[in-house]
């Protein structure tokens, strides 16, 4: 029977268009949480500008060495002849700026502070990415094995994290380099290509735990969503679950903790080079620069710049990453 | 004029996405000693009106527009403090979530005793004896014990009553209960039913009884309320929404639910479609796209907004039908539908 | 219904989840979620599961789905014993035997389109269709109601009453036997949870479905379901077919039940004689021995305390687990005296 | 000189008594005296960046220490308190008169001055001096004190030190006949025996109280102070009057404040401020300030007057060893000396007040026998691209070569070097790479490290050497014998094996005759050179600066620093 | 409870062991196997004139050729029963935990340890007072203020305390404030608080201000996350309906419920700032145990290195544990077990 109530048969009743409110009608292909954060991101101006500078500063680093030297700078010149030799500071007023060397130079050697700053950027934002890199897929990795299988597993890989976590890092940072640098030659790997990757090793080997952790308490919360019991229930292999259920649902929080781990890990690879142990010279690191800057403070300008240069990538990946996040959760939806 | 009375209230919320109109134009009055349902689909403005009367809006980004009028006072224009001195010792609430409405941190006797102390100037002790024997008075046993007790160390049930004493310790001459017994089972919804009616027989307060469940306002309430979209669209007593609904909304309701007192029906009878979003009311009438009557409305279904008129049995209806034409089609196609099979 | 073999039958099924405790995480106890059940479903029935809060319905469900290893009992699905197989082996089973979920927000991951929510089974069980499975999924979601071109959407863009539907298209996708539906409404608004009632209904008319449909609201069960089971803490207390369940039940417990569910029927208020349970459902760590029910029963006697009564067949097709049933037939009582209310 | 100078100057009149101190850029280097005073009393103020290897005389080998060790402990002899070339002299301390030679220059006998009393009151007798020698024999002990004693006297066979040998006869080495003669036996003639017996390992230590290792927590005091309560390594400490310490015994020390504080392990930047306000007297290392204090002090008239530069017996150079390619080639090896940059070095190592002079060969200028010898005059001292391209050519490199250059990581003055010569020695096309090494096992395992070198291509390696003492020998030996080299490391000669230049040093060592001494040291120096194994850097100089308020300043050859044992302070 | 402790205390111990092995092993085995031998270990041990004879005598005092197992053994026992040593003439015990003797000052590590403790616990302890005092503070009013100007300043500070690295704002404001204004104490001018407090207290401000300014900006986020997400909590809600006042409402309910995940970092930040102040007392050369861990590690100082990686994680694994505890005592929901 049919009751004008019964609004014939059950098609009828489908509505989506009255929930996508506001999208036009053609638009057929739905937006994606990734595309709808990437739209919120679009509106939260602070973090764009984060954006674009993390922008900058990536095309600066890869492509800037090239550009400064076609301008005609060279970080690993010696300007001696503009040191005073007695004070073996920068002759003329702030650090010795002019147009040949707009941040002014370098004490004892002369060597020109903006080209360092530019080439500086390379490695520093090398080692953080890489780093990154790292810790990411190794606490992913772990952190998603054991927020899955759980069990005995789950208990080995936290309290390994407990145990990485427990150890003075910078402490341990500091004797591997150490160590391990000092071998170079058994190694057969050239100077700084086994520093940089030693570096990236170690920063990125010390840092999964806490991005594991995340990751571990991010599968554990969707382990118990029910998409899960719904694919397990159509037959659906651990792999399948792990890759293609739980792995869309971990991006986010990977990507944003990335974009929070990048800047920290800069701090880092800066903090090991003020502690002697960062990329062999004359190479620029940022934290290397600053970290001879500490030996001149009396001369301020030499500290400011690679401080800046610190300072605003640390900060532009720090707001877009604080955006990412903004944009990423559900609540704020 | 009435205990309560709310004329025109409308509270609307700007976000980014537009302007949200959760509660628009709604009127009702309240007696003492009488309950009023209010019944709606998720998302009507039920929350949001109760929270409205108690002043839980002041200080939020909420517009409120209207008048609330307690007890012979203006509500809306009313100092935020003024209206905080009222709120738990004139009117009080109960809210849905016994387990996320009380702090987890605190004794279930803290947060009675805190409310007590609020409105009574009593030492601490005074104040625990007095909450022992609210917990007592809401059946909770041995509650010289169980006022020390944490809210997860209760059942739901005994939450539930808990979250009673303490909206009752005060003696509201107002109670509002939003959805008191949605997270419980049905025994425990039947024993909270049960407790409610006896204590607002015993206190003699008026009570608005916030729910989506038809069958537990035809419990308790003298007067219902229908809500849609923010508005109201039929108001009246028990007796002329049970028996004699009009408006093509409550009978989607009374059509879709399945009914333990009738032989079983081969079919429900729901409403198409789902709830609008409260930023884009359809224009109109906001239940023209879900209403199969839209053709008898004279095209002004999607165009005018209709009045909130009186019927001719005395209630109030939201509709362009005819009178005669939605009289004549309840008692003619609703409502054998409903019972017949 | 019809004699015929079973197409899923359960006998004395158990699921004892351990409580661990200490550095070597040595059990100390058990929740008994599921202690002991037993029943069958036919081909094109639809079996009711109902009971309150914690009282192992979806447990029961998700043993039946091999979603848990069952502690203890045996699962027979079309004649095979699936109790413990294994996964591998199970996977091309589970074509035949699929699950609806409760929840309409978690159940679909918010990553995956539509389609690929949808097509998933496809992709899973590796099967190839003669049109592509895009066209596949369209069709089945032009079945459940939505709209075909909403393929490539995502469940966030979707109501309630929509999310529920897509994954009822999911479970449809491989044309399966049975369907285990867990609370396939309660998440829901009532005018939502009769269309999508309506859909189940019409879903199993016309593709020849067998159902267990897990419910809290008795009367959603009664509304679908040919037979009904009641379950209390782990254990069915009652089964019978939905007319002698719902006009004349037996066990106490279900009568209490019956009689707790709110009326949408203001006159039901003062004409109906209500039982009412006092306290809450006990803890399934520590169920009562023997009769689990005694602790509330207001008829129980010492033998409910020492003596576990069986669920025996009191009527035709109507079993019942009590030692003083009710509203039995003529046929005299087994043991102890009858009592009828 | 400013208006601080006055104020000064006024405070050591008001209380000094004595005429105003001017102050003045090197007022207490080259044989000046700063405010000189006899005035006693108050309190000196020492800072260390940080700390002692050990404050036990048989364990310590920094220069400082001994400069400080002086004011707790004596020695049988000692560096004449007094500025300048003066200072360089050595004169008799505990023992009555300087060694008296016997048998062919192969023993020497002391006899100690009467009325010699430790702090504790008891005499000091020839058996405390013997017992301080041989316990300092004991390396396993004492690993970081000078083993000249070891290497010279003649112990018998398998002696290993009082602690692990006590009963074993050490008379082939010393003795002690009576309670004021010790008697020295060395296994070859020996000239400088009285430069040997200034250094600490001959300060007496009474057997009763030696606790080994824990001994440099209190060193029983034989000087004018002594430790107040315990001074163990890394804190600081302080040293007051020893009432048993007589005067009379004791010409060396005017000890004129009644009491001195140490900080130890204070930041050297830090350090150089408070000594700039006045918070401490003296940078106790001596080392000179820091880069960072330069730019402010020489800029600053006022500060810079405050200021002394003495030049140190102390080369900074370059080693080239002639073990890796193309570096075997003495071609190649003068392409190196032509194309460095050596004002770039004098920059890298601190320019020409705190880094040094320009050095073109190696004994410095401090030595006796020093002769400049220019075999490698380059304009300028800039280098000279042309000359180092003929020698690469004439080498058969004449695109030039890559090489690795070694330096102490620790050290950003070596690091500074090596970049700057990785960029002079760039304009020929010898392209160099930076290998820092940690400086704990720089020589034993690294640079020092023949195997290490070769296998590394370690083509240069910054070095430097200051003389234990001041003569040919303190300086030259230990990085020119070629016999010193050992295959398992730990040599600080890196490059240099010229049998010549053994045969002369031989020769040297048995010279009696001073002056023919030196001329034979500056012949050594000259063959070094024209075999191109060491690229001389810096004569090293340092910028010191005078605390505010201290009296009787000067600078001693033999310390190159300010002479602790005689300053004083005045006091407010 | 007591049983959870004792439970989490023995799983501390292990969690130790395996930390101090782990140390061991990268000090004893890493050198070992990119060629290091006994006796090029024990050169930094020795003075620049040794022998090869006194290298392999120092090598065999220190223990250098017994193998990994041995050599860790008798760290262990050294902890857990004391150990004797040889100061030449005598022999010393050393009591328990003995972490053995400096290689390089011949001193036992645990008194040096227990020595520059105070300076690193006064200058956690005193940073931490005033980020969590400010932090909380400024969380609370800018999550009350929330899009407000305040907010917005507040919140970008706080990203600008985070970015800024510790050593040149170290470095920086002891170049101003310091050297520059003369109103704070210059470096390294640490005085004991048993010797004066008043100078305790002035020597150590700047640090203390300077990395409070680093952990303020994440107590300052977190507080202000957690106070916005509590602050739309039901139970606020139902304590505004009880009819309190909104002051009590925000600190008794609101922060209170915020507490929580404050409480839990503070206990875990405290915990890894002991052991790792490294980089803040390196700049304001404070002798506290980071720069010890430095210097032992320049030094290739075994028995410092493991003495001063044994207490740093002891404090962060005592640190869990209280905080656990912690967590239970501030949320009763938190059963323990
Ligand atoms: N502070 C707010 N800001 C913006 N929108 C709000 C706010 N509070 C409520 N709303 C909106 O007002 C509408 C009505 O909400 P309300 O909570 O009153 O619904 P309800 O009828 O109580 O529904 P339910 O049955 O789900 O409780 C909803 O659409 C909700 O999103
Ligand atoms: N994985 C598990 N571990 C331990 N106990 C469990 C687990 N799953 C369920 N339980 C317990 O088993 C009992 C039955 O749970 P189940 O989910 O089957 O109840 P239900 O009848 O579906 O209740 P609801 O109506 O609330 O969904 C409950 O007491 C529950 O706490
Ligand atoms: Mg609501
Ligand atoms: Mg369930």
């Amino acid at each position: 029977m049919a009751t004008p109530l019964d609004a014939q048969g059950t098609t009828a009743e489908a509505q989506p268009e009255a929930i996508v409110s506001g999208v036009d009608k053609k638009a057929i292909q739905g937006r994606s949480l990734g595309q709808i954060a990437w739209m919120r991101l679009k509106r939260d101006k602070v973090a764009m500008t984060g954006g674009a500078v993390i922008v900058f500063l990536i095309l600066m680093a890869i492509f800037g060495p090239m550009v400064i030297r076609a301008m005609g700078f060279d970080p690993l010149e010696f300007h001696q002849d503009l040191i005073d030799p007695s004070t073996l500071a920068p002759k003329g007023t702030f650090g010795g700026m002019s147009i040949e060397h707009p941040f002014g130079i370098e004490p004892v050697n002369g060597r020109d502070i903006f080209s360092r700053i530019v080439e500086g950027a390379w490695i520093s934002l090398l080692i953080a990415f890489l780093s990154t890199l790292l810790s990411v897929v190794i606490g992913t990795i772990l952190g998603m094995t054991a927020g899955y299988v759980g069990g005995w597993v789950d208990t080995l890989i936290s309290r390994t994290m407990d145990i990485f976590l427990a150890f003075p890092l910078l402490v341990f940072a500091i004797a591997l380099v150490g160590v391990v640098s000092q071998f170079e030659a058994d190694l057969d790997i050239k100077g700084n290509t086994l520093r940089i990757a030693l570096l990236i090793f170690i920063i990125g080997f010390f840092n999964w735990p806490y991005i594991g952790r995340i990751i571990r308490g991010q599968t554990l919360s969707l382990r118990e969503r029910e998409f899960v019991d719904a694919s397990r229930s159509l037959g659906a292999t651990p792999w399948y679950i792990v890759f293609r259920e739980l792995l869309p649902n971990l991006i986010a929080p990977i990507l944003v903790y990335s974009t929070l781990l990048i800047p920290s890990n800069i701090l880092f690879e800066a903090a090991l080079s003020f502690l002697g142990v960062g990329v062999s010279p004359p190479t620029p690191t940022w934290g290397g620069m600053l970290s001879e800057a500490v030996k001149f403070y009396t001369m301020p300008h030499f500290a400011l710049y690679p401080g800046l240069a610190i300072f605003i990538t640390v900060l532009a990946f720090n707001l877009f990453g604080d955006g990412l996040r903004d944009a990423f959760d559900p609540k704020a939806r | 004029m009435s205990f309560l009375e709310v004329k025109d209230l409308r509270i609307h919320f700007p976000t980014d996405d537009g302007l949200v109109k959760s509660v628009d134009g709604l009127s009702f009055s309240l007696e003492r000693g009488k309950t009023l349902g209010i019944v709606g689909e998720s998302g009507s403005g039920k929350s949001v009106t109760s929270l409205g009367i108690l002043g839980l809006h002041k200080g939020g980004n909420a517009r409120i527009g209207g008048e609330i009028w307690l007890d012979g006072e203006e509500l809306v224009g009313a100092s935020a403090e003024h209206v905080r001195g009222l709120r738990g010792k004139k009117m009080a609430m109960i809210f849905q979530d016994p387990l996320s409405a009380m702090h987890p941190y605190y004794t279930v006797g803290d947060q009675i005793i805190e409310a007590y102390r609020i409105h009574h100037d009593v030492t601490k002790k005074v104040a625990r004896k007095h909450a022992i024997d609210m917990l007592a008075r809401v059946g909770i046993p041995q509650p010289d014990r169980r006022v020390d007790d944490y809210p997860h160390q209760f059942s739901g049930g005994m939450r539930q009553r808990a979250m009673i004493a303490m909206a009752l310790s005060c003696d509201p001459e107002l109670l509002i209960a939003d959805e008191p017994t949605t997270a419980l089972d049905v025994t425990v919804q039947a024993q909270i039913l049960d407790l409610m009616r006896d204590l607002q027989r015993e206190f003699n307060s008026a009570l608005i009884i916030i729910t989506h469940d038809l069958g537990v306002v035809a419990e308790l309430s003298d007067d219902i309320l229908v809500m849609y979209a923010g508005k109201c669209v039929e108001y009246g007593t028990a007796q002329d929404i049970f028996y004699r609904p009009e408006h093509p909304y409550t009978w989607g309701l009374l059509g879709s639910m399945p009914r333990l007192d009738r032989e079983p029906t081969e079919r429900l009878l729901p409403i198409k479609g789902s709830p609008p979003s409260l930023i884009n009311v359809p224009p109109g009438c906001a239940f023209h796209p879900r209403c199969p009557y839209l053709d008898r409305t004279d095209g002004k279904g999607d165009t005018v907004v209709p009045e909130l008129v009186p019927t001719e049995r005395g209630h109030l209806v939201r509709c362009h039908m005819p009178a005669e034409e939605r009289r004549s089609l309840w008692e003619n196609e609703i409502k054998p539908a409903l019972e017949t099979q | 219904m019809n004699p015929q073999e079973p197409l899923l039958s359960v006998t004395d099924l158990q699921k004892h989840f351990p409580v661990t405790k200490g550095l070597f995480k040595r059990q100390v106890g058990a929740v008994k979620a599921v202690d002991g059940i037993s029943f069958e479903v036919f081909k094109g029935e639809t079996l009711g599961l109902v009971g309150e809060s914690g009282c192992g319905k979806s447990t029961t469900g998700r043993l039946v789905t091999r979603l848990l290893e069952p502690t203890g009992g045996k699962i027979v699905f079309e004649g095979q014993d699936i109790t413990h197989m294994s996964q591998s082996r199970l996977r091309p089973l589970r074509r035949d035997m699929q699950m609806i979920f409760q929840d309409p927000y978690s159940s679909l991951n918010p990553r995956h389109t539509v389609g690929a929510i949808v097509g998933a089974p496809f992709r899973i069980q590796g099967i190839k269709t003669e049109q592509g499975i895009k066209k596949e999924v369209q069709d089945i979601l032009a079945m459940v109601g939505l709209n075909p071109e909403h393929y490539n959407r995502y469940p966030h863009e979707f109501s309630g009453g929509q999310r529920q539907r897509i994954g009822i298209a999911r479970t449809l996708a491989l044309k399966p036997k049975l369907i285990i539906a867990d609370e396939p409404v309660s998440a829901l608004d009532v005018s939502i949870q009769a269309q999508v009632v309506n859909l189940l209904e019409d879903l199993q008319n016309e593709l020849d479905l067998t159902y267990v449909v897990i419910a809290h609201d008795l009367s959603v069960v009664r509304h679908i379901s040919d037979r009904v089971a009641v379950m209390y803490l782990g254990k069915i207390v009652e089964i019978g077919d939905r007319k002698s369940l719902y006009s004349s039940p037996m066990h106490p417990y279900t009568n209490a039940l019956l009689s707790a569910v709110p009326i949408p029927d203001p006159a039901a208020r003062t004409e109906r004689e209500r039982i009412r349970l006092v306290g809450d459902v006990p803890s399934p760590l520590n169920p009562p021995p023997a009769c689990r029910f005694h602790t509330r029963c207001w008829k129980a006697q010492e033998i409910c305390k020492t003596v576990e009564p069986p669920l025996e067949e009191l009527a035709s097709g109507h079993r019942v687990a009590c030692h003083f049933p009710e509203n039995t037939p003529a046929v005299p009582a087994p043991a102890g005296d009858a009592v009828t209310a | 000189g400013g208006p601080t100078q006055t104020q000064t100057g006024g405070t050591g009149q008001q209380t000094g008594g004595q005429a105003a101190a001017q102050d003045a850029f090197n007022a207490a280097n080259s044989g000046k005296v700063f405010n000189p005073s006899t005035k006693k009393g108050g309190t000196l103020k020492f800072a260390n960046s940080g700390d002692w290897d050990s404050l036990d005389p048989a364990n310590t080998y920094y220069g400082y220490a001994w400069n400080f060790g002086r004011l707790y402990y004596r020695t049988l002899t000692v560096y004449k308190t007094a500025p300048g070339a003066e200072g360089n002299e050595v004169v008799p301390d505990l023992a009555e008169s300087l060694g008296k030679p016997s048998d062919g220059g192969k023993t020497y006998t002391y006899t100690l001055k009467q009325g010699l009393k430790f702090e504790d009151g008891t005499p000091i007798t020839s058996k405390d001096v013997a017992y301080g020698v041989m316990r300092s024999f004991d390396k396993e002990t004492f690993p970081n004190g000078p083993t000249y004693l070891n290497d010279l006297l003649d112990w018998p066979k398998d002696y290993k030190g009082p602690y692990k040998t006590p009963d074993m006869d050490v008379s082939s080495a010393i003795e002690t006949p009576d309670d004021r003669t010790i008697v020295f036996h060395f296994k070859q003639p020996f000239a400088s025996v009285d430069y040997l017996m200034q250094m600490s390992p001959t300060a007496p230590v009474p057997k009763a109280k030696d606790t080994g290792t824990k001994y440099r927590e209190h060193v029983i005091s034989s000087g004018p102070y002594m430790f107040e309560g315990e001074a163990p390594a890394g804190k600081n400490f302080a040293l007051v009057r020893n009432p048993h310490w007589d005067p009379a015994t004791d010409p060396n020390r005017p000890a004129l404040p009644d009491r001195i504080e140490v900080s130890v392990n204070v930041e050297a930047n830090d350090l150089d401020n408070r000594l700039i306000n006045g918070d401490i007297h003296i940078d106790i290392a001596g080392s000179g300030m820091q880069p960072a204090s330069l730019s402010k002090v020489l800029t600053d008239p006022a500060l810079k007057a405050r200021t002394d530069n003495p030049t140190l017996s102390r080369l900074w150079y370059v080693s080239i060893p002639t073990t890796v390619k193309p570096l075997d080639n003495i071609e190649c090896r003068k392409a190196v000396m032509y194309a460095a940059d050596l004002t770039g070095y004098q920059t890298a190592y601190g320019g020409p007040v705190n880094g040094g002079d320009i050095a073109t060969n190696l004994l410095p200028p401090t030595i006796p026998g020093h002769k400049k010898i220019e075999l490698y005059q380059t304009p300028g001292y800039k280098g000279d691209v042309e000359k180092a391209k003929q020698h690469l050519q004439a080498c058969g490199q004449p695109n030039g070569f890559e090489t690795n250059i070694a330096y102490r990581a620790e050290r950003p003055k070596e690091k500074a070097t090596a970049e700057s010569l990785q960029q002079s020695l760039a304009r020929v096309g010898i392209k160099l790479t930076l290998k820092p090494y940690p400086q704990g096992e720089y020589f034993a395992q690294y640079a020092g490290n023949p195997k290490f070198v070769r296998e590394n291509n370690i083509g240069l390696a910054v070095n430097g050497w200051g003389s234990d003492w001041n003569d040919g020998y303190g300086f030259l030996q230990q990085i020119v014998d070629s016999r010193v080299i050992r295959e398992t490391g730990g040599s600080s000669n890196i490059s240099v094996r010229i049998p010549d230049v053994d045969k002369l040093l031989d020769q040297a060592a048995s010279e009696t005759d001073a002056a023919k001494r030196e001329a034979i040291w500056s012949q050594i120096d000259q063959r070094v050179m024209e075999e191109a194994v060491v690229l001389p850097g810096v004569w090293a100089k340092s910028l010191l600066m005078r605390g505010k308020g201290l009296t009787n300043v000067f600078i001693s050859d033999s310390q190159q620093m300010y002479d602790y044992v005689a300053l004083g302070v005045a006091q407010p | 409870m007591i049983t959870f402790i004792i439970r989490r205390l023995l799983a501390s111990v292990l969690m130790l062991v395996i930390v101090s092995m782990v140390t061991f092993a990268i000090f004893f085995l890493v050198p070992r196997l990119v060629g290091a031998t006994p006796e090029t270990i024990a050169t930094r041990y020795v003075g620049r004139t040794a022998t090869a004879e006194t290298v392999k005598d120092v090598a065999s005092k220190l223990g250098f050729y017994d193998p990994f197992i041995v050599q860790y053994g008798r760290f262990l026992k050294g902890v857990v029963a004391g150990a004797d040593y040889s100061t030449g003439p005598s022999v010393e015990y050393c009591a328990p935990p003995c972490f053995g003797y400096s290689f390089l000052t011949q001193r036992p590590v645990w008194p040096e340890i227990l020595d520059r403790f105070p300076v690193t616990f006064s200058l956690a302890i005193g940073a931490a007072l005033i980020w969590l005092l400010s932090g909380v503070a400024v969380g609370v009013l800018s999550a009350l203020r929330k899009g407000s100007l305040f907010d917005r300043a507040a919140m970008g500070v706080a990203l600008a305390g985070v970015s800024l690295p510790i050593f040149w704002t170290g470095l920086m404001s002891l170049v101003i404030f310091s050297y520059g204004l003369h109103i704070t104490a210059p470096g390294g001018s640490y005085v004991p608080i048993n010797v004066n407090p008043g100078q305790w207290a002035y020597s150590l401000l700047l640090p203390w201000i300077t990395l409070a300014l680093l952990f303020a900006a994440g107590y300052a986020r977190l507080t202000r996350a957690g106070m916005l997400e509590t602050m739309n909590e039901d139970y606020i809600r139902t304590a505004r309906a009880k009819g309190l006042r909104e002051r009590v409402v925000v600190t008794k309910h609101g922060l209170r419920g915020a507490l929580t995940p404050i409480v839990t970092i503070f206990g875990l930040d405290l915990g890894l700032l002991l052991g790792g102040a490294v980089l803040t007392e390196t700049a304001f050369s404070l002798p506290g145990l980071g720069r010890y861990a430095i210097q032992a590690i320049t030094d290739n100082d075994l028995p410092k290195v493991m003495g001063v990686t044994m207490v740093a994680a002891f404090f962060v694994v005592m640190a869990n544990l209280i905080v656990d505890v912690l967590y239970a005592v501030v949320d009763p929901r938190v059963r323990l077990g």
